[in-house]
């Protein structure tokens, strides 16, 4: 698995290189590398020359189906590579109709999961020159020598959360489909959460939020946050204030939350991206969770068909109030 | 009143706020007024045309301003005025009210109910009702910003 | 002459500096190092090489009320908040207190100066921590800067085995270390306490950035640099340069209060007009606003780049788009 | 800043006797924006409101609150005089002190600080009150009768002849519903078909009627004034303008089917007309029954027809058709009995419902108007009648009482006693319930010349026993155990809503009650209206009832129709939803969630970086939209906004009312 996903960037660039020069696309979107090897960054590739520099290797993160809604206002066809969890925000953004699915051509990657450096330094205990990968596995190499690890032990906690590894729409799957995956403890950390006594989470979040610096990473990169003008910014009315106060941090916090209701596609970015480390998934899964014992299993841009449970209803739904 | 009412660490008493749609739960409401039934005044009426219309952000806002208690009362569901509101605030509040209690809320601090225009007396009793559970929660803390009532100067 | 203090000490100056006034240090919150005021109980990592986000908020604190209203009728009301009390600023890096001067140039080179940012400067003892290790984000080498000597400091401090080797450096640092003098102990062997701490440049000779930046205003570049920009505040907020703040109002017509609050030039409603024009209406026009800030109107003002170094946006960015890379395509450096 | 005026009302002593009215007008002075405030013993009143008009110009108010009654009581009146006055009536907001505050509070000190709360938020609300303006909509001519029973076909008999265009809509192949069934009727004992059937040809022949039969409204969209219906005429593999109504058809065709109209208790054939009667007189082919749709072979009625009027290759039609009013009258089912398992009702040829009973007296019926058992033919001697079968029944069946039976089962035994001079009627009954007019007189002739034996009591078993039924109960009077050797038992089962009156109910936007009868708007004062404007109700789909009153409901729900539809134009709503399509990211879920579809999509252009671009938002239909703000709550943007409850109006309110005095 490990050294297909190095070696598959040679199928990734024949296939888009193609693409693009046949004038299938006129941009393609994919990853290139940072400043160092444990980061990528968007690529947004218009000739063969940009080429050069994709790569799809274990730290391709971004989800790229984030760019489509303003690369499509200069662009008539975008080709984007996507993963399991890109496919599924491409999805949402369809269904929000800020994306239009006949402009993009999709190439699916089934992803294995991406690693995370922090894990990865954590791991090395000694410097951290680079890794290699092979059989599933992960060999860092360190100022002291070589570690051998398990690839699914040095994930990012979104891809460890990951249930639908391959891309859930595509026009071209380029490599062949691992299959869904089974989480048992999916939404562990949000009844673990529950169990508290209520004093003791409005504490627990009103720390967490404490560091929140409003700096809206989550929502830039979170493709259920498609509008073009976010209550936060509005003046009038002005519902959300900026001071950090709790109240405010709340405010935005159990909002951005609640948007995401029946729409959150269970990608993890929001938390990926926030500098300050707000476990702001459990506010999101809490969600996923009480649709799903509420009004029926529901999993947000699986399918773009299938209504939001917050559209649609039924006579005999069931309540959360303590009254029937 | 008792001493949890007037609660001596913020000098008053807990409020309720309660948005009621106009069809059925604010004609309840009234009825109650008619039919000259009591309940405690900490209980404070905005009127908006169905349940439907209750963006949860009123709620928290309704809480960073101090109150310690919302109610959404609105039709009996199949009842709305509006053939469909209900059923959608019904989806809505729910997943809202888990959300709020997954926060820190106590789930007494936000209630939705359904009081139909005939039911004064069910207006009535859960006002009793929900300013008991609120009166033994003592007052709101969580989100409220203490800045919206501290008027600096003009005292 | 250092004084040391040894690590079973530490707790002990908290303490009595605490009891002072506010004492900010880099605490672990969660997964992240912030620098917080000191209280029972909170973790000091004084081993962290670069807090999350830059400690430039004791000075300009992210939220600051600075005048409370009141109305009857027609009667208005204002009163200033001023806070007097004495803070110390504890284990910044010679980067961030590098920052702390590029700041200083904006609000007190003024006149009138900054009141609320200058009250908080005089207030403040600053004990600047010399770095042992660079982490991979750091590149302050860059920029002249020794990460071993911060200038700007009352107090100089040393991280050793045994503890912390203090040095008064101002007349505050001193009457600081006259204070703590109980708690410190003379340090015979001062031979061992800076240690050679390069970092990397990543190929960057910002020497070899164009005389004239401003006629690079409307260059292609820019078309391309913003384009994986998402458009956060993250850059900014984390970054100890950045200064800019917004104005709001709280409260209702019988009385309030203004705060001042950090913004971010990063946001679409930062230039955002009551009219409803916006001189900045794409990612393009922001994320140039940003780096010819740094790169050039700051250095046209000031004499010298707005970046020290710190890599703390090479760290955070969601999507790698960072300084260094804008210090390339602008001629600062080899791209890729 | 608004210039607003405070009105306080006295109300009596109704709201003085526990507000301190001079506590509130101060307060009220010292809210932002107010440059006035007063107070009066009557707001209401003539002078009050002259007051307050007198106050608008003098203050040059832009703004007035009124602190009073409940706004659903006098909200109207006050912004009538505001209007008067030269204001926009919707800057004017009520704070409803009567009802929510000196009503309900005994103490003076309590009841204060609470009305000076409410009126400060209603004062903070209407400084964001914007204008507003009712959209006028013009009223489509005509009218929609949903149901062709005696309430439906009276409903449009009124309609037509005041020179308007209705049309009917019945499901069945006829008009005619349930009276259509019924042999006699009370009190008169006339004939019913001798008085319904003129006024079925009536409708057939009335210029001013379309009439639209074996037809089903499948969606209604629009609102009133406007209501865009489609109805699916279903196929009838009849042509109707050939048929000369013959009946050969149905005489020669070979495959028998239970005949709906006889509940079942006899056959018709695959083509057929309903009842001898029936308008149109024009057959239809069951094509579930018929052996040419379900194997292809047959044809005879098409062989025989002298018209060439069978038509197999019939479609049904969709109608799409616009209607200023609709009226409801789609009647009642009988429950079905065999719940009761004691009664036997299914198991036993001889234990029949009310209704089944009644079509062995009609020369059409099943027994070709004999009155005979239908396990041996042989007549009845002892007929033994159940009241309240499923009726005011909490743990089995319904709560209500059906209201009819007492009087068609009275009616029975004495048609009994008619047909079957010897027969004996006895009659289990809860209550003997004949109030109306000739009703008790008429069920008394039953008890006292006719012989029928009232038994107090129930029925706790039935059990055939050799060729009679045996019916053990209780005489609750006595207290004594009766058994009864019957031939016959009839049970007086409870009339119901129609199985699908919940999927009427929801195509027509109009609510029911918990048994699925469709609800007035007012019990008392509204009742044959709905909540949704220009729907009306009429006859047994509201409840159970009898003729003459469903006659005198239908002839109310055509009045108001008339009416309605006599205006050149309506106004609307005018608290609107609104879009700020600037701001609007085009997601639409507002469309999804409108009850109303007065959200739709719309192409927009606006510029951008370079040029202008297309995008797509979303567009509110003021005339459509009802004014929920389902749409407004579903916005994650607040870009779709409530016009008199707009997001900035609630907030502002929350903000005031929060405040501590």
């Amino acid at each position: 698995m490990a050294e297909q996903i190095s070696e598959q960037i040679i199928k990734v660039k024949k296939v888009v290189s193609q693409d693009l020069l046949s004038g299938r696309i006129d941009l393609l979107l994919g990853w290139e590398k940072g400043h160092f090897w444990w980061q990528s960054r968007p690529l947004f590739a218009r000739s063969e020359e940009d080429l050069e520099r994709l790569v799809w290797d274990s730290f391709c993160v971004i989800n790229l189906s984030r760019y489509l809604p303003d690369e499509l206002k200069e662009n008539k066809k975008i080709g984007v590579l996507v993963k399991g969890c890109d496919a599924r925000a491409f999805n949402r953004l369809l269904q929000d109709r800020i994306v239009e699915r006949e402009r993009v051509i999709l190439y699916g990657l089934p992803c294995p999961g991406m690693l995370d450096y922090a894990l990865l330094i954590e791991e090395a205990g000694a410097a951290l020159k680079g890794i290699a990968e092979r059989n599933g596995k992960v060999i860092l190499q360190t100022d002291e020598g070589e570690k051998e690890l398990l690839r699914d032990d040095l994930l990012l906690a979104k891809c460890r959360h990951c249930l639908h590894p391959d891309p859930v729409v595509y026009d071209q799957l380029l490599f062949p489909p691992l299959g869904d995956r089974e989480e048992l403890e999916h939404f562990k950390s949000v009844e673990e959460l529950e169990e508290l006594p209520a004093d003791e989470r409005y504490a627990y979040w009103e720390k967490e939020l404490s560091r929140c610096l409003r700096c809206y990473a989550c929502r830039q990169v979170c493709p259920y946050c498609s509008c073009l003008e976010c209550f936060v910014e509005q003046k009038s009315p002005r519902w959300q204030g900026r001071a950090y106060q709790p109240s405010e941090n709340f405010m935005f916090h159990l909002v951005r939350a609640y948007h995401g209701t029946g729409r959150c596609i269970d990608c993890g970015e929001c938390e990926r991206v926030c500098p300050v480390g707000i476990p702001l998934m459990e506010l999101n899964r809490k969600l996923i969770k009480d649709i799903n014992e509420l009004y029926g299993h529901y999993e947000a841009g699986l399918d773009p068909e299938q209504e939001p449970p917050l559209l649609t209803y039924r006579p005999a739904d069931p309540a959360a109030f303590s009254e029937k | 009143m008792s001493a949890v009412l007037n609660d001596p660490a913020v000098g008053r008493k807990p409020l309720i706020v309660a948005f009621c749609c106009n069809w059925c739960s604010y004609a309840g409401a009234d009825l109650a007024g008619t039919s000259r039934m009591h309940y405690p005044s900490n209980v404070k009426v905005i009127r908006v045309p169905c349940s439907g219309r209750i963006n949860p952000m009123f709620v928290l806002r309704a809480f960073q301003r101090g109150a310690d208690g919302v109610l959404v009362a609105g039709c009996h569901p199949g009842d709305c005025h509006y053939s469909t509101g209900n059923y959608h605030s019904r989806r809505r509040l729910s997943a809202f009210k888990r959300l709020l209690e997954f926060a820190g809320f106590e789930p007494e601090r936000f209630e939705v109910r359904w009081i139909s225009a005939s039911e004064g007396d069910k207006f009535a009793e859960e006002m009793e009702a929900m300013t008991a559970k609120i009166m033994a929660l003592g007052p709101n803390r969580k989100m409220r910003d203490a800045r919206w009532q501290s008027k600096s100067l003009s005292k | 002459m250092k004084k040391l203090l040894l690590k079973e000490k530490w707790p002990e100056l908290w303490t009595l500096l605490a009891h002072e006034g506010p004492l900010y240090l880099p605490v672990e919150d969660g997964s992240v190092v912030l620098y917080q005021p000191w209280q029972e109980g909170v973790k000091v990592n004084l081993e962290a090489v670069n807090s999350t986000v830059s400690p430039k908020d004791i000075f300009l604190p992210r939220e600051e009320t600075y005048l409370h209203y009141s109305c009857r009728g027609e009667m208005l009301d204002l009163e200033d908040v001023e806070s007097d009390e004495p803070v110390t600023a504890f284990a910044l890096h010679p980067c961030d207190l590098k920052a702390i001067e590029m700041i200083d140039r904006v609000f007190l080179n003024q006149d009138p100066p900054d009141a609320l940012y200058k009250k908080r400067r005089e207030n403040t003892t600053v004990v600047a921590l010399a770095c042992r290790r660079p982490d991979p984000y750091c590149f302050c080498g860059v920029f002249g800067i020794d990460p071993t000597d911060a200038p700007g400091a009352d107090v100089m401090a040393y991280l050793t085995e045994k503890g912390l080797l203090l040095e008064g450096r101002t007349a505050k640092g001193k009457i600081l270390l006259d204070k703590a003098a109980p708690l410190l102990e003379v340090e015979a062997d001062e031979t061992n306490i800076t240690v050679d701490v390069k970092t990397q440049d990543f190929g960057l000779q910002v020497g070899g950035l164009p005389e004239d930046l401003q006629e690079r205003f409307n260059d292609p570049v820019w078309d391309d640099l913003f384009r994986s920009c998402l458009g956060c505040g993250i850059c900014t907020y984390v970054c100890p340069t950045c200064y800019c703040f917004d104005v709001e109002d709280y409260g209702h017509e019988e009385g309030g209060e203004r705060f001042r609050c950090w913004d971010s030039c990063m946001f679409g409603h930062f230039t955002q007009m009551a009219g409803g024009h916006n001189p900045r209406p794409s990612r393009k026009e922001r994320v140039r606003q940003r780096f010819m800030h740094k790169l050039c109107y700051y250095p046209e003002t000031y004499g010298e780049i707005a970046c020290v170094g710190c890599g703390r946006c090479l760290r955070s960015c969601p999507v790698n788009l960072d300084i260094v890379q804008a210090i390339k395509v602008l001629g600062g450096g080899k791209v890729g | 800043m608004p210039r607003t005026g405070v009105f306080i009302c006295h109300c009596g002593t109704n709201i003085a006797a526990t507000v301190d009215i001079d506590k509130v007008v101060e307060a009220a002075r010292s809210f932002p924006g107010v440059v006035h405030a007063e107070d009066y013993r009557y707001l209401c009143s003539e002078v009050g409101q002259d007051l307050i008009k007198k106050a608008i110009k003098e203050h040059n108010l832009d703004r007035v609150v009124v602190g009073t009654c409940s706004p659903r009581m006098h909200e109207n009146t006050f912004r009538k005089a505001a209007a008067e006055a030269g204001l926009n009536p919707f800057l004017l907001e009520v704070a409803n002190i009567r009802e929510q505050c000196s009503w309900v509070h005994r103490d003076i000190a309590e009841a204060t600080p609470k009305a000076v709360a409410l009126v400060r938020a209603a004062t903070a609300k209407a400084a964001q009150n914007d204008p507003l303006e009712a959209p006028s909509m013009e009223v489509e001519k005509r009218a929609l009768v949903i149901g062709g029973g005696i309430a439906g076909i009276q409903a449009a008999l009124d309609i037509a002849e005041a020179g308007f265009t209705v049309d009917i809509v019945e499901r069945e192949p006829s008009i005619g519903g349930r009276m259509a069934q019924l042999e006699k009727t009370f009190p008169t004992l006339d004939c019913s078909a001798c008085i319904l059937t003129p006024k079925m040809v009536e409708v057939a022949q009335h210029p001013n009627i379309n009439l639209l039969t074996y037809s089903e409204v499948e969606q209604v969209n629009g609102f009133v004034g406007q209501f865009d219906v489609t109805i699916r005429k279903k196929a009838r593999s009849v042509d109707a303008t050939r048929c000369t109504g013959c009946g050969i058809c149905h005489e020669k065709c070979p495959k028998k089917a239970p005949a709906e109209f006889e509940m079942g208790r006899s056959t018709r054939k695959a083509i057929y007309v309903p009842f001898p009667q029936a308008v149109p007189n024009v057959p239809v082919i069951d094509r579930q029954a018929c052996l040419y749709f379900q194997k292809g072979r047959c044809q005879i009625c098409a062989k025989e027809c002298p018209a060439e009027a069978i038509d197999f290759e019939q479609q049904d039609e969709l109608l799409e058709r616009r209607y200023g009013a609709i009226i409801v009258s789609t009647g009642f089912d009988q429950m079905d009995p065999s719940g009761y398992g004691e009664y036997g009702y299914g198991q036993h040829p001889d234990i029949l419902t009310g209704l089944e009973f009644e079509r062995l007296f009609n020369a059409s019926g099943p027994t070709g108007g004999k009155v005979v058992r239908f396990s041996d033919g042989k007549p009845p001697k002892k007929v033994v009648f159940i009241q309240c079968v499923g009726s005011r029944d909490k743990a089995r069946g319904m709560n209500y009482c059906s209201k009819i039976c007492c009087m068609y089962t009275a009616k029975q035994a004495i048609l009994l006693k008619e047909k079957v001079p010897d027969a004996r009627s006895y009659i289990f009954y809860i209550d003997v319930r004949a109030a109306g007019k000739g009703y008790e007189e008429f069920q008394r002739r039953a008890a006292e010349e006719y012989d029928v034996a009232y038994l107090r009591g129930q029925v706790g078993k039935i059990f055939p026993e050799n060729d009679y039924l045996v019916v053990k109960g209780v005489d609750s009077l006595s207290g004594k155990t009766i058994e009864i050797k019957a031939d016959m038992v009839v049970l007086a089962a409870a009339s119901i809503a129609r199985a699908d009156a919940p999927v009427v109910g929801r195509i027509l936007g109009i609510n029911s009650d918990s048994y699925h009868f469709f609800n007035e708007a007012h019990p008392k004062l509204r009742p044959v209206e709905t909540h949704t404007a220009g729907v009306f109700i009429a006859g047994a789909c509201q409840a159970p009832k009898d003729i003459p009153d469903t006659v005198a409901q239908a002839g109310a729900a055509a009045a108001k129709t008339v009416s309605l539809l006599s205006k050149e134009v309506l106004q609307g709503e005018a608290c609107t939803a609104v879009v700020n399509q600037a701001e609007c990211s085009g997601c639409l879920y507002c469309e999804a969630v409108c009850p109303y579809g007065a959200v739709s999509a719309v192409e927009i252009e606006e510029r951008s970086a370079g040029g202008t671009i297309k995008r797509t938002v979303a567009e509110v239909n003021a005339a459509l939209c009802q004014g929920c703000g389902s749409c407004t709550a579903i916005c994650r943007s607040g870009s779709i906004n409530l016009k008199g409850f707009s997001n900035e109006q609630i907030l502002a309110e929350v903000d005031a009312i929060c405040l501590q005095c």
